[in-house]
């Protein structure tokens, strides 16, 4: 069985750090970084790859349409 | 500042919420008020709720005051991205931006025919006071003396105007940040 | 690959200017989500409100029109009574819909003007610096009732979903909540719901979303995450109060 | 040609119909029920909507939502619901969307009275709403002009993207009289792409009066203010009558102009050579017109059923150098002729 | 002395508790919610009533019933707000009850946006409201001012049993600078024996506006047009600045007189005799103080925030014989001493 | 002798102005004896809503306050607030009550200010000739649905003491008709029940009273009578529909 | 036992012809009469006095406050 | 009526609804309007809607007319006492009251500067055509002759104008009710 391919996109620009993602990652993949962006919040980074399923959670929680996430499971 | 020609300056203050922007700009006023010179400040507002930013512009003159809201204030007290974004094509020509360099790296800034000063508020601040949360009187320390806007004296007791009563024992923390940043020697 | 989740089509800007963690965003969201999922984009029409949503036509590629404060539903009324092919919907705050616009909101529920309100219930007058609205919870401290909201004084916070809910032209009233991912999804079908029903020329669909102002609370928007579970939800119940299944003919 | 001895109200309603009105939303008020009375029952017949709104602020919001959507839309109403239009009325001028609001205007301040008054003066032409903006105001002296400047206002409203009034008093609102109903050849509502109509991938449409960036705003308000000197170079109405060799020449608008034509006439039979001048148009004002005047002319007498109020503008408009008189009557009794004669003697010694 | 460094929208809220303000309410808007904020916080240590009205429409008519009690009211808002009040501004002038109203104004019309603006003077000064009547006008220019000029409404709106109006704008409003907080000795709100307090078996009292029967409205309209007449006689406020020797007099109020001062000096300083006029009541206008001023001086420089609005008032009184220039910025941003200068020159070409 | 009727002490004048078999005057003396019996003639202060009941001042020996036409709530909060010794009470038709004035209403009810309402419904606008009101049946031909009213485009009749009862702040909300000796009397005993929950301060007392107009239904006095009782009751059932029996405490 | 005393005052120059009392005067003593009052009514009258049992349902029921009852039953 | 001295007069109507008051002020408008003259119709209104009472002013020209509510009319048609004690003191001094006699006994005239004119309207109605519901009509023919207010002609061809369709069968009675006013003699 080929490994199911997923994908996040983070749109780190528009992220305000607010952690709503962070908080319902079922696998506790995501985390506020260290460095801040352009609006001045530290952002959301993937910081445990291999946890995330693609599930999509983060993205539908997020209010700022920062995540994206895409799956290839054929 | 000559006798003859009438002392007018112009300053906004910008950053963050929390960085103590208002405090700032506040402390100025009523040390300028202890000069005895006619002070007016204007805290920023905006139809969006951010968040994020705080401004207020402050003028300090020996006359009435016209605008609160200057056009084009003389100096930008600047301690965020966004307020360098935001003030950076509002200063007048040949004004100043002072900038936070801890926290603005000096290739965000564009604009040529505006002086520039760095200052590491942050640093300096957890040099003196063992922590990053005064930079804002570094800063402001920095330009009352550079730009010869009030007394030393007067911006020390005007302290105690700003910190509020249950704040009182950080009154001795600030004057030492201010001071640090009026003592600041930059090349 | 296939998308778990993109960005809305009709989202053509999602760079918000709601503070973080602000629910705005995720309404806006769903908004744009079911706009795409029933293809409205050429049909929609907003009518947008005053309060901090009222930026809605720089994120959503739909027709809009901005109403005065409080007048949503008039506005809505003219604007579907002579474009009835329009999907027309109003986007408004708590005190734009229920405390200004009272008049407008409720006779326009009891006409049963065939168009779709989303009614963002977040306890607090955002946009101005967060005042008292009418649904403001009992005790809650605001700009303008620094002692806490006292029901003598200042009233009781006000259920609209329950209240329009008692009137005829209703079609559907129902209150959601975007605070966790159950009933996120929840708030996702009531919504495309509610323009279901108005392309059925169903009549008046209301949804109230509970909605968080972590600035204007003073709160981390973890924190006011929270608040919306444990303080809003319970005086403010979840649920469809009212949801008719045939057109309004008698 | 449609010769009918018709109230006043049913003619602007007729007119309304007539210019392809097709929404109307209103509040009852007396004096002014019997225009949304005629079109409830005559608008859905030529597939018009009629609205009973909850209120004059629903009304006047209701249109700012018609409107929008390309179509001609009226309201009427009379002063105190007026005033509570205030709010919609700026909207609409800063939104650029054309209706035509009706003033039956009756007697204030507060609940007042229902007679005819010309109290709503200021209010009609000096923005009672708030902001920087001056919309078109008509002030019909007969059933006919009941008519003609309701056709008037639906052509300018549309011509300039703005809210046009029409300030009628309760006398020529029910009085009959007759009327020729004839819509001109040649008006015809423009075409209107920056309205909502069918999207078909066109890009978004914005219709709003919220301008926060730069200078938008600025930029916006000297757009506002062009149209307003556009109107005074295109829609200043007046009507003149014996002024040519006039000794004292009359300044009113509506009801009172139609008394004065009498007492110009009865002046004239005993000897005195009065003229009248009769704005048509009170916003855009006839100022040149007026002034014009003063070439052949000394006295002036401004009459109003008010305590002075477009005798502010006469006075700015014709200056110090002339001798202005004013008789104000804030009364429900329209003087007479004989009133205005007497007076006329008594203010300019003769 | 209580000197403090305060901001406008407290120095007013100040002023109006140590006027004995008993009763507010208001409903939110940007740029005025500093008041309510402060009145909410305020007000019931002193015994007063803060109420969050529903609306404007609500606040104003919430005055109106604290107010035919006899307590001293106040409600203050900003100019989309206002216009919803006209109404119930009328009713108020129409029933002779006194009230303070605040307009912090803003930039219109519609929704328009939020830095300050002179766009409401047409609106505050002749009546948004429908009906005859005119209501006292005070335009602060400082912080002080502020204060000052709200225990001076407080003391006409008794006086004369009328609402009065405070035209702010937000710069004053939001702005700090010194404050002495005095609040006047020997003004002193009067007995008000014409409202509800106990009855104890006296007469019945009725208060309302409307008036049926008779002229009893033309009677009460005159009335209502004296109290204005006595108002020019008393209330007038004015500042005058350097006129006496100036070829040049601007006339300005409001945050623009306030520029203007800075620019009299700079053009002295360049040899130019700048003068300045500062009508400080606008309702009353002070019209035989800027008239006489053409005695010695034929040019007027007109200066607002808006397309030109007080000007209609200037050019009535001054007449066609003296030289009035106009500049007008409908914007946010205040012209500067310089502009000011600048235009001086270039519209009296020197 | 005794009086077994009499003219109400505080009603000054009962020369009403209004039409023959109009139950405003009924409902003027129904609050008359309320007065009376409760002997508050020096406390009670009218709030006066603009309609056919707007002389009232006319008739009634009590200290009377005009109100603009809708805003009679929000004029009596004013007034309660800074004299609540004075039993406050409005006198408001349908089109004011509860056309115009629906923000008013509902949010002085949601404020349960301590005031009492006689909300006078006659399902048509009576002082200004008829027109439809929120409350006219459907069917109904008034001089604006010339047609008959018809709820796609005028909406349906609004049944206030139903809506308001769903309030917090109210403390009591009653339908009561004076169509018959028996609701007659039922009438009397809320409407002074309305006035001693004021005196309690229990909050905000709501009296619905239908009521005819023979003039603008276009009927003789006996047929208005009994349209009331065939027509208005079934859509308006009489009845109290909150009465709060305790003072509102949290 | 005493007859019982009883009095109904007509006000009539304030009758409007309504009917009202005619039609729940529980003994049909109420009558509209032919002539006119002031106001241009034809007015009430009681057209069968010795039906009328005082029992105020007429007064009580009618809008304008014509009618006033008196008893005197001791 | 000279050539030079302009045509001028002004009526006011008033009774009780359904007695065809405005009926008669219509009917007096459209035939003027056939005899080719100004003509202004203005119906009462007020606060109150009185089940009771009707009025109307009716002014006819040969010139433009100003105001179409005479202050003082000197005709007035009086149906109703409540009418009668309306418009008594408005009638121009020198005026004309005509009153129905039927309905208004002369003794409540209290006006002495006016003339009175008592018609037994209902009577005569009733004579003629067998009711009294045309009394409006005969008091309108006598009116119209006497004060020669327009031809009988117009008078006649104008009834139609104001009959509904459904009444049509009604236009001979009329007819009839107006020709007996018309010729009408009194003393
Ligand atoms: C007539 C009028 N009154 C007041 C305002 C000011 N105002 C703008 S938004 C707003 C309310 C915002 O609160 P809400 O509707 O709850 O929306 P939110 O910002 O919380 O999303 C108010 C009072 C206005 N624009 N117009
Ligand atoms: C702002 C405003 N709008 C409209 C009116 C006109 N108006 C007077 S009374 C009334 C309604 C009368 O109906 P209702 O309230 O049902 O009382 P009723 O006369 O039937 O007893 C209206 C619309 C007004 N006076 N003010
Ligand atoms: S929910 Fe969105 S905005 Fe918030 S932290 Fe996560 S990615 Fe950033
Ligand atoms: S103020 Fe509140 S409602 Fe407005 S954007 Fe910020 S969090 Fe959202
Ligand atoms: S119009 Fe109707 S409500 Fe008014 S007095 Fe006559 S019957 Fe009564
Ligand atoms: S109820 Fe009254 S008004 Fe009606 S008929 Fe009887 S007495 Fe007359």
């Amino acid at each position: 069985m080929k490994k199911t391919e997923k994908k996040l996109t983070i749109h780190k620009e528009r992220c305000k750090g607010c952690q709503i993602c962070v908080l319902y990652c079922p696998k506790k993949a995501l985390s506020i970084g260290e460095k801040l962006n352009k609006l001045g919040y530290r952002y959301v980074v993937l910081s445990k790859e291999d946890a995330c399923t693609a599930c999509g959670i983060c993205a539908e929680m997020c209010p700022d349409v920062v995540i994206e996430v895409w799956r290839d499971n054929e | 500042m000559s006798s003859k020609k009438s002392f007018y300056i112009d300053l906004v203050f910008s950053g963050f919420g929390g960085q103590g922007i208002l405090i700032a700009g506040n402390l100025l006023c009523y040390s300028a008020l202890l000069d005895g010179r006619e002070v007016t400040f204007f805290p920023s507002y905006g139809v969006e709720m951010r968040g994020g930013a705080a401004n207020c512009y402050v003028v300090i003159s020996d006359r009435q005051i016209g605008s609160p809201i200057p056009s084009h204030p003389e100096i930008g007290m600047i301690m965020s991205l966004p307020a360098l974004k935001r003030f950076e094509n509002v200063i007048r020509s040949g004004g100043y931006l002072v900038i936070n360099s801890d926290i603005i790296s000096p290739e965000e800034v564009e604009r040529e025919d505006v002086n520039k000063i760095f200052i590491n508020a942050n640093s300096i601040s957890k040099d003196v006071v063992g922590n990053d949360r005064l930079a804002n009187m570094v800063m402001l320390g920095y330009i009352a003396k550079r730009f010869s806007v009030v007394k030393k004296d007067s911006l020390i007791s005007a302290i105690k105007e700003v910190v509020s009563e249950k704040h009182k024992k950080m009154i001795p923390l600030n004057e030492k940040a201010i001071l640090a940043g009026y003592n600041l020697k930059l090349t | 690959m296939k998308a778990v989740y993109k960005k809305p089509e009709v989202l053509k800007n999602p760079c918000f200017h709601f503070c973080p963690g602000c629910h705005h965003g995720t309404v806006h969201k769903l908004v744009a989500e079911a706009i795409d999922s029933l293809n409205l984009k050429d049909s929609a029409l907003a009518v947008i409100g005053v309060g901090c949503g009222v930026f809605l036509y720089d994120y959503l590629d739909v027709d809009s029109l901005e109403a005065p404060h409080g007048r949503g539903l008039a506005v809505a009324t003219g604007v579907k009574r002579v474009r009835p092919e329009r999907i027309v919907f109003t986007y408004q705050g708590d005190g734009d819909l229920a405390s200004i616009g009272m008049a407008e909101s409720v006779h326009a529920a009891n006409r049963g003007e065939n168009v779709t309100v989303i009614f963002v219930n977040n306890t607090i007058y955002g946009m101005t610096g967060g005042q008292m609205a009418p649904t403001t919870l009992l005790g809650q401290v605001t700009t303008t009732s620094p002692y806490g909201r006292e029901f003598h004084r200042d009233g009781y916070p006000i259920r609209m979903a329950e209240m329009l809910a008692t009137l005829e032209g209703v079609a559907l009233s129902a209150r959601v909540s975007v605070c966790t991912p159950k009933y996120l999804f929840d708030a996702k079908k009531i919504i495309k719901k509610a323009f279901e029903m108005q392309l059925d020329n169903m009549g008046f669909t209301f949804v109230e979303v509970l909605s968080s102002c972590p600035t204007n609370w003073n709160m981390s928007s973890m924190d006011a995450l929270n608040r919306v579970k444990e303080e809003m939800i319970p005086f403010f119940p979840l649920g469809v109060f009212k949801e008719r299944k045939m057109p309004d003919v008698l | 040609m449609n010769k009918l001895f018709s109230r006043g109200s049913d003619a602007l309603a007729m007119a309304a119909i007539d210019s392809g009105l097709k929404f109307y939303a209103g509040y009852p008020i007396t004096p002014q029920n019997d225009i949304p009375e005629f079109l409830s029952r005559e608008l859905p017949k030529v597939g018009g909507t009629f609205v009973q709104a909850e209120s004059e602020v629903a009304s006047i919001n209701m249109l700012l939502g018609a409107s929008s959507c390309g179509f001609r839309v009226m309201t009427s109403s009379s002063s105190p619901g007026i005033s509570l239009m205030q709010e919609g009325i700026s909207y609409l001028a800063g939104s650029e969307l054309p209706a035509v609001i009706v003033n039956v205007s009756r007697w204030g301040p507060g609940l007042g009275g229902i007679g005819a008054s010309q109290g709503d003066y200021h209010q009609a032409t000096k923005g009672g709403g708030h902001g920087d903006y001056f919309i078109p105001v008509f002030a019909p002296y007969s059933v006919q002009e009941m008519y003609d400047l309701t056709v008037k206002a639906f052509d300018v409203a549309d011509k300039y993207r703005t809210p046009a009034l029409i300030l009628a008093d309760v006398m020529i609102s029910l009085m009959r009289e007759t009327l020729i109903r004839r819509y001109p050849e040649g008006i015809k509502p423009p075409e209107k792409s920056w309205a909502f109509g069918e999207r078909k991938g066109e890009r978004q449409k914005i219709i709003k009066s919220l301008y926060l960036k730069g200078n938008e705003l600025e930029v916006h308000n000297w757009k506002l203010h062009k149209k307003f000197e556009e109107m005074k170079k295109n829609e200043i109405l007046f009507d003149k009558y014996l002024c040519d060799d006039a000794d004292i020449i009359i300044v009113a608008f509506g009801m009172v102009a139609r008394v004065a034509r009498s007492t110009i006439e009865l002046a004239r039979e005993n000897g005195l050579k009065l003229g009248l001048f009769r704005p048509i148009s009170l916003v855009p004002y006839p100022e040149e017109e007026l002034f014009s005047l003063t070439k052949t002319c000394k006295n002036f007498f401004v009459i109003e059923m008010n305590t002075g109020q477009m005798l502010y503008d006469v006075m700015r408009i014709l200056g110090r150098n002339v001798n202005i008189r004013f008789y104000g009557k804030p009364s429900s009794y329209v003087p007479t002729p004989d009133d205005l004669f007497n007076k006329a003697k008594e203010l300019f010694n003769i």
